[in-house]
């Protein structure tokens, strides 16, 4: 794609002349429209991957004394799931949201950065790539996905799997990183007129608060997981007891990390069910200050609770009783954030199409997870159900039940918009309940057979324990879960097929985007709106708004592709992989970054 | 506190009640469930209960209200056929505050007794308890008890009725000490020493296991609790603090020791006064153990044999070397360890 | 980043909403960022402060004098920054560049004087591996160094642009985020010289 | 670059010190650095030696954003950029650094 001048013509036409295909258009897009789509399919992919490996691992665990995958194999299953689960699918899932609908929400043509964007992107790709090659070059990483550390000592964890992580996670960093900065940056300088923060839709102000956390978050889990590959490779003692260090470090540094990241998992599935329930409702979303300050306010709280992910270590009295409070603390912003999504309800006219099921849904399950991890948040409580299946159930709740529902609801919501199609409602409902029922059926046993003292991460269990009938269930579930899904994917390939043509603007929605049409042509809006109140389009001038917006008046710049963002990302992935691989991928991989760089740098932009 | 419960507020019997009701299947049922954190048999335990309990009586308060609510709401405001557009309300601060306050109010109904139980359970030992060091190998529990000058792996005997005060620390990575029926976890962290005391209420016998993720045998570090009166308790001492028995050195079992002494076990394992070796359990009395190799295999010569001929088939990863031992060098082998009662 | 920073179209954007530079403000985005990259160094120095059994230690090896001459370098560079800055505001690329040279050089007095120290100190029996203070120390101010050498090199790169007459009035914008990145190195340079040696 | 840039600079470089002001601020800065090695050297100071150098370099550190990165001129919403992470970072080193027994 090349500068668009488009002419003063109908919209549809600008929509054809600025949509080349190809791979080549792909791979050089800077579209933030064709990279969200980029980030959607990548992520679910990685989101099946991380299904599969639950499967296996359920499959081991259906019955005691197990012998479906060895003991190595199953401790690879679990870490590279968490790993998968959390940074190659739910994450950017929600990056996959932020790109496609925050520029059309806040009335932009694209995002501040829109290279940066592609090569964000492509780091994530090449470095989703590169930790799953672990599993064909000798074994991938086997120490769960938060890598306490001695254990990942190469004493102890001798092998490539933890170098694979290491290196793999500091890769998806920068990706994350990347985003980050571009979303903050957008959101803060490329608002439309009128646009005022508080005229934010939701979902564009939890993109910002996430955003915030990853540039936050990610640095202190880069610093850790240097000290750890200098560890590993050069024999510092960052980790090593015997020579006075402290693993617990680790600990400290990775939930610093790791709390703040559980929020960025949570808050833009927060912030899609602020969109979603209004919508369905008919009526604007209940008290949008309370809900808005509330997720600032869970973002800033999220820093000063990580501890609680470390009652057992035996921080002392002083330091537990902190980091209980300060966890329990944050049930009052969701709890508000939970009753004002009640209320938006409350008096509305409720439909309940497929989009809105997984938005009630959302909020059910996520109450479940959120009690859960309320009564984790009591360190004498929790030390009885720390590193059990009470802990897995709960993180199950808030992030299948609570993202990936979120995620769902997004994608039955949005998906008319980003291809122009419509979703199947009768396939989509049975997704849905299938999923609440499989996800139940997985999940709900799993508090139990934890409060019965079944440890997490074990590959097998005796037979005596108790554990048999409850882990059988789990295991019945998920097939639950995956025929859910299968009705899911084949709504989407009849979409692509033979969907019903969504139109401009399907479900009456508020924001931006609905004004223009689906999917939307490379500039976004003909016109940019004027912003005149919180919810435009249900506003006054909304049927102003909707009709100027398709209208190109004049020539608009769009920035013009580049396959640079790519090639610097395929330079940094083997510079970096270099320290698993050696020098020979290593030093290619310098020059072709900095051959990217360069020509990105000095590239003319228009 | 002591073994009798008070149940007498109608706040906790309601909790009870949830617990136990919605826990049915906890229900008491020791035998069915062994490892069960809701079958409280110290005070520490009991100590957590009470908490949980009143932590399960919120949390199901809030569940069933919220999400009664939250069904209600959707029942009742379901679009039908002519539903009327719906009034664009955006807001109610009456309502807002009061629903920032209630959790709040509830928050502090929990936090209260948290930190009340923190402090109570984080004390020092009372002073006169049990001292037990324990700590943690991949993949099995050593427990010494300095006081009796006794080591032992895998089984931890404790007397009724005594507070027993546990050091905990690690020869190799992090563990988590954690014997539900007595209490929650204690990491067991390079470095450092931890600190756990309970007082059990019960006699009896039961499992424990290892509950952070430490190598490929992490699922195979159990261990196993027992409760013994005063007296069984010691008898079990004076036992222990004998000498290890000497078979006769004619009969299989002197075979044995002849044979452990030459292929190696003696670099690993103490016997007292025959070998030095610490790598692997201190093996003087391990005769009188129920179960060996971090309670995987029961003590049973069939079992020990299995374990000696080859350590990683049922515990993968074992650190004890398969020595390729021939059958009759094992059965000596059996022989003598059974013996070592 | 810095370079991705300079990749953005200058030209044809339409106003921001804050009316900042996005540019400029993605910069300070960063250096946020960075002090939390900072920070979690620094808190690894400090926690494991005191904790060797074995030597070298901090007293025993630092040497005051030299690393205040180093750390007065590296401020002296922030004023030739921020003059080169004034230059190029003004229009005046000749100063300018003289001044981002000069700037250039200080930066590699320092780094040549860290290589110095690094070099004395391993001498002395400090390795990377030898304890805890060697790890800490050597990642801490190593990762610093990388921060200067990157910002030598981009001082050089404005450097001939400026000479060649590149870096009009118009383009300050180019020298004044050079210039954030510099000035962010120098105070974290300020805070390890206190934190690390002064305060042992 | 836009108009509206320019618009924005116009309106910062007024504010901005000039040369003199920088080598005014370097001289201060240079001060104070003598002054936090002398500190250092005096035994008579060791008793307040934390604290009087963490606040001599908090200034100096002050100084080079206010005046050099020009925090004092600029748009508060950069302060905030920067200043927010910076508080954050400090307590993160707080933290850990009491939850490890250092003070
Ligand atoms: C999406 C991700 C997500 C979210 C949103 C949360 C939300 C919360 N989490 Fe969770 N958590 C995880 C993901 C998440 N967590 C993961 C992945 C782990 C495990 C990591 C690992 O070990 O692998 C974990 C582990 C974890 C632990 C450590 C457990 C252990 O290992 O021992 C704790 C302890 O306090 C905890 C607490 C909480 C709390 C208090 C919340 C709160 O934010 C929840 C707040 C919500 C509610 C409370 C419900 C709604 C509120 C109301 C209806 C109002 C009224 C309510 C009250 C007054 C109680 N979580
Ligand atoms: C976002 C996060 C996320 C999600 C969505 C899931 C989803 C699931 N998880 Fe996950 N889980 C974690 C995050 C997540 N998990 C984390 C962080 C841990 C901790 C890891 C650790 O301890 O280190 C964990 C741990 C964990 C454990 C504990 C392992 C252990 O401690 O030993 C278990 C056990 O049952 C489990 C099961 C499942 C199941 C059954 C699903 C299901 O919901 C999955 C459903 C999806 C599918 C079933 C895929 C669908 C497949 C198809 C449709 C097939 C079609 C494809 C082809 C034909 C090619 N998970
Ligand atoms: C390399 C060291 C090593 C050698 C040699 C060795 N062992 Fe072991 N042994 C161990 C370790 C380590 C364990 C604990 C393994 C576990 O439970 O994971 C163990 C466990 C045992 C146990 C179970 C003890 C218990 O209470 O759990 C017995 C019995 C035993 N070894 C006997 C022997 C005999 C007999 C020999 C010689 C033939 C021998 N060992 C040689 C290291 C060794
Ligand atoms: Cu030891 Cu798990
Ligand atoms: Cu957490």
């Amino acid at each position: 794609m090349t500068t668009t001048t488009a002419p003063v013509a109908a919209p549809a036409a600008t929509h054809e002349a600025g949509s080349p295909s190809g791979l080549w258009s792909w791979l050089t897009t800077v579209d933030h429209k064709r990279i969200g789509v980029l980030y959607g399919v990548t992520a679910f992919i990685f989101f099946l991957i991380g299904g599969i490996e639950a499967t296996l691992m359920r499959i081991q665990l259906a019955k005691p004394e197990n012998t479906f995958v060895s003991p190595d194999v199953f401790n690879q299953l679990f870490t590279m799931h968490g790993t998968t689960m959390i940074f190659l699918a739910i994450m950017p899932l929600s990056a996959s949201f932020f790109n496609f609908l925050v520029p059309l929400m806040i009335g932009a043509r694209d995002v501040a950065f829109p290279r940066l964007n592609a090569f964000s992107y492509w780091v994530y790709l090449f470095g989703a790539l590169f930790i799953n090659a672990s599993f064909f070059l000798g074994g991938a990483p086997n120490t769960g996905w938060f890598g306490y550390s001695n254990l990942t000592s190469s004493q102890f964890s001798p092998g490539h799997g933890v170098d694979f992580w290491a290196v793999g996670l500091q890769i998806l960093g920068i990706a994350s990183l990347a985003a980050g900065f571009n979303f903050i940056i957008t959101i803060v300088n490329m608002r439309a007129p009128g646009m005022k923060l508080m005229r934010m839709p939701v979902f564009v102000w939890m993109t910002l608060v996430t955003s915030f956390l990853i540039i936050l978050a990610f640095p202190v889990i880069t610093v850790a997981l240097v000290f750890l590959l200098f560890d590993r490779l050069t024999g510092t003692n960052f980790f090593q007891p015997a020579m006075g260090a402290d693993p617990v470090l680790w600990q400290h540094l990775f939930w610093l990390f790791g709390h703040p990241e559980v929020y960025i998992l949570i808050l833009p599935a927060m912030g899609i069910v602020s969109e979603v329930l209004p919508t369905f409702s008919r009526k604007p979303l209940f008290g949008y200050p309370v809900v808005v300050y509330s997720g600032i306010f869970i973002g800033f709280m999220g820093w000063g609770v990580w501890s609680h992910h470390m009652f057992a270590v035996g921080l002392g009295p002083i330091a537990d009783s902190f980091f209980a409070l300060s966890t329990m603390l944050i049930a009052i912003p969701t709890g508000v954030k939970i009753f004002n999504w009640i209320a938006t309800m409350w008096g509305g006219r409720v439909e309940l199409k497929t989009a809105m099921l997984f938005a009630v849904g959302f909020i059910s399950m996520f109450i479940m997870g959120g009690l859960s991890g309320f009564m984790h948040a009591s360190p004498p409580a929790d030390l009885q159900q720390t590193d059990t299946y009470f802990v897995v159930a709960h993180i199950h709740y808030v992030l299948f039940g609570g993202s990936m529902m979120g995620i769902f609801a997004g994608l039955y919501y949005w998906f008319p918009k980003m291809t122009g199609r419509m979703l199947d409602e009768r396939l989509g409902k049975a997704h849905f309940w299938l999923t609440l029922i499989g996800m139940n059926v997985t999940f709900f046993p799993m508090h139990f057979v934890g409060l019965l003292g079944m440890p997490r991460r074990v590959y097998t269990y005796a037979p005596n324990m108790g554990f048999d009938a409850m882990n059988m269930m789990s295991t019945i579930g998920v097939f639950g879960i995956i025929l859910a899904l299968l009705f899911f994917i084949a709504n989407v390939l009849k979409s692509r097929a033979s969907g019903k043509p969504a139109g401009n603007d399907p479900w009456g929605g508020s924001t931006l985007e609905w004004a223009i049409s689906s999917p939307p042509p490379p500039h976004n809006f003909g016109t940019i709106p004027t912003v005149h109140s919180l919810d435009p389009l249900w506003a006054k001038d909304g049927a102003e708004i909707t009709r100027t917006a398709g209208q190109v008046r004049g020539p608009i710049h769009m920035p013009p592709g580049s396959i640079w963002p790519l090639v610097a990302a395929l330079g940094m992935t083997m510079l970096m992989s270099g320290m698993v691989f050696g020098w020979y991928v290593g030093i290619p991989g310098l020059v072709i970054m900095l051959t990217g760089l360069y020509s990105w740098s000095f590239e003319p932009c228009d | 506190m002591t073994p009798s419960r008070r149940r007498s507020k109608p706040l906790r019997l309601a909790a009870g009640l949830l617990v136990l009701g919605a826990l049915a299947l906890a229900g008491c049922a020791l035998k069915d469930y062994p490892q069960s954190t809701l079958t409280p048999h110290s005070d520490l335990a009991w100590a957590i209960q009470h908490l949980l309990e009143q932590l399960t009586f919120w949390v199901v308060l809030i569940f069933v209200l919220v999400e009664g609510m939250l069904i209600v709401t959707v029942m009742r405001f379901r679009s039908r056929p002519g539903s009327p557009e719906p009034k664009h309300v955006h807001g109610n601060t009456a309502l807002e505050v009061a629903w920032t306050i209630a959790p709040a109010l509830i928050l502090t109904f929990v936090a209260v007794p948290t930190v009340l139980t923190i402090f109570k359970t984080q004390a020092k030992a009372p002073a006169g308890s049990l001292e037990v060091k324990v700590v943690g190998h991949q993949w099995w529990w050593e427990f010494q008890y300095p006081g009796q000058k006794i080591v032992t792996g895998s089984e931890l005997h404790v007397p009724v009725g005594r507070t027993v005060a546990l050091s905990l620390e690690t020869a190799d990575v992090i563990h988590s000490f954690w014997l539900p029926i007595v209490g929650g976890k204690r990491d067991v962290v390079p470095s450092r020493t931890n600190h756990i005391w309970f007082t059990a209420d019960s006699v009896g016998v039961f499992p424990g296991t290892c509950a952070e993720f430490c190598g490929i045998s992490h699922a195979n570090m159990h261990m196993k609790l027992f409760v013994d009166t005063q007296k069984d308790f010691d008898a079990w001492v004076a036992a222990q603090q004998q000498p290890p028995i000497e078979p006769d050195s004619t009969s299989l079992a002197g075979k044995g020791k002849a044979m452990f002494l030459e292929v190696g076990c003696a670099a690993c394992h103490t016997i007292s006064g025959l070998s030095p070796g610490i790598i692997g359990p201190n093996l003087t009395h391990v005769g009188s153990r129920t179960s060996i190799a971090g309670s995987t295999y029961p003590n049973h010569p069939e079992y020990v044999s299995q374990w000696l001929a080859n350590p990683q088939a049922r515990k993968p990863g074992a650190l004890m070397t398969n020595l390729g031992l021939k059958p009759d060098q094992i059965a000596a082998l059996t022989a003598y360890v059974e013996s070592l009662k | 980043m810095a370079v991705a920073a300079h990749a953005v179209p200058h030209a044809a954007h339409p106003p921001t909403s804050t009316g900042l530079n996005s540019r400029k403000m993605l910069f300070w985005a960063f250096l946020g960022s960075e002090c939390m990259f900072f920070g979690s160094l620094i808190a690894t120095y400090l926690v494991y402060r005191g904790r060797d059994q074995v030597g070298p230690h901090p007293h025993e090896i630092f040497s005051i004098p030299f690393t205040s001459f180093s750390a007065f370098v590296l401020l002296m560079s922030s004023l030739t920054m921020v003059l080169a800055l004034a230059a190029i505001q003004r229009g005046d690329q000749k100063k300018g560049s003289l001044w981002l040279a000069a700037t250039a050089l200080l930066g590699m007095t320092f780094v040549g004087g860290q290589c110095y120290e690094f070099t004395e100190f391993f001498y002395k029996g400090l390795h990377l591996q030898t304890n805890l203070f060697g790890s800490t120390f050597f990642v801490l101010t190593g990762f610093h160094g990388t921060h200067v050498t990157v910002g030598v090199i981009w001082l050089w790169t404005l450097f001939t642009l400026a000479v060649r007459g590149k870096i009009p009035k118009e383009k300050a914008l180019d020298v004044e985020i050079a210039g954030l990145y510099w000035h962010f190195v120098d105070i974290v340079w300020i805070a390890i010289f206190t934190l690390v040696y002064l305060i042992q | 670059m836009t108009d509206h840039e320019h618009g924005e600079h116009a309106t910062s470089e007024h504010a901005h010190p000039g040369a003199k002001a920088y080598v005014g601020i370097a001289v201060i800065l240079t001060v104070i650095t003598a002054f936090e090695v002398a500190i250092f050297y005096i035994p008579q100071m060791h008793p307040v030696l934390v604290p009087s150098l963490l606040t001599l370099s908090a200034l100096k550190f002050t100084l080079v954003v206010m005046f050099y990165m020009h925090l004092k001129f600029d748009h508060r919403l950069f302060s905030w950029l920067f200043v927010m992470p910076m508080i954050l970072a400090a307590a993160v080193i707080l933290a850990l650094m009491k939850l490890f027994g250092v003070f």
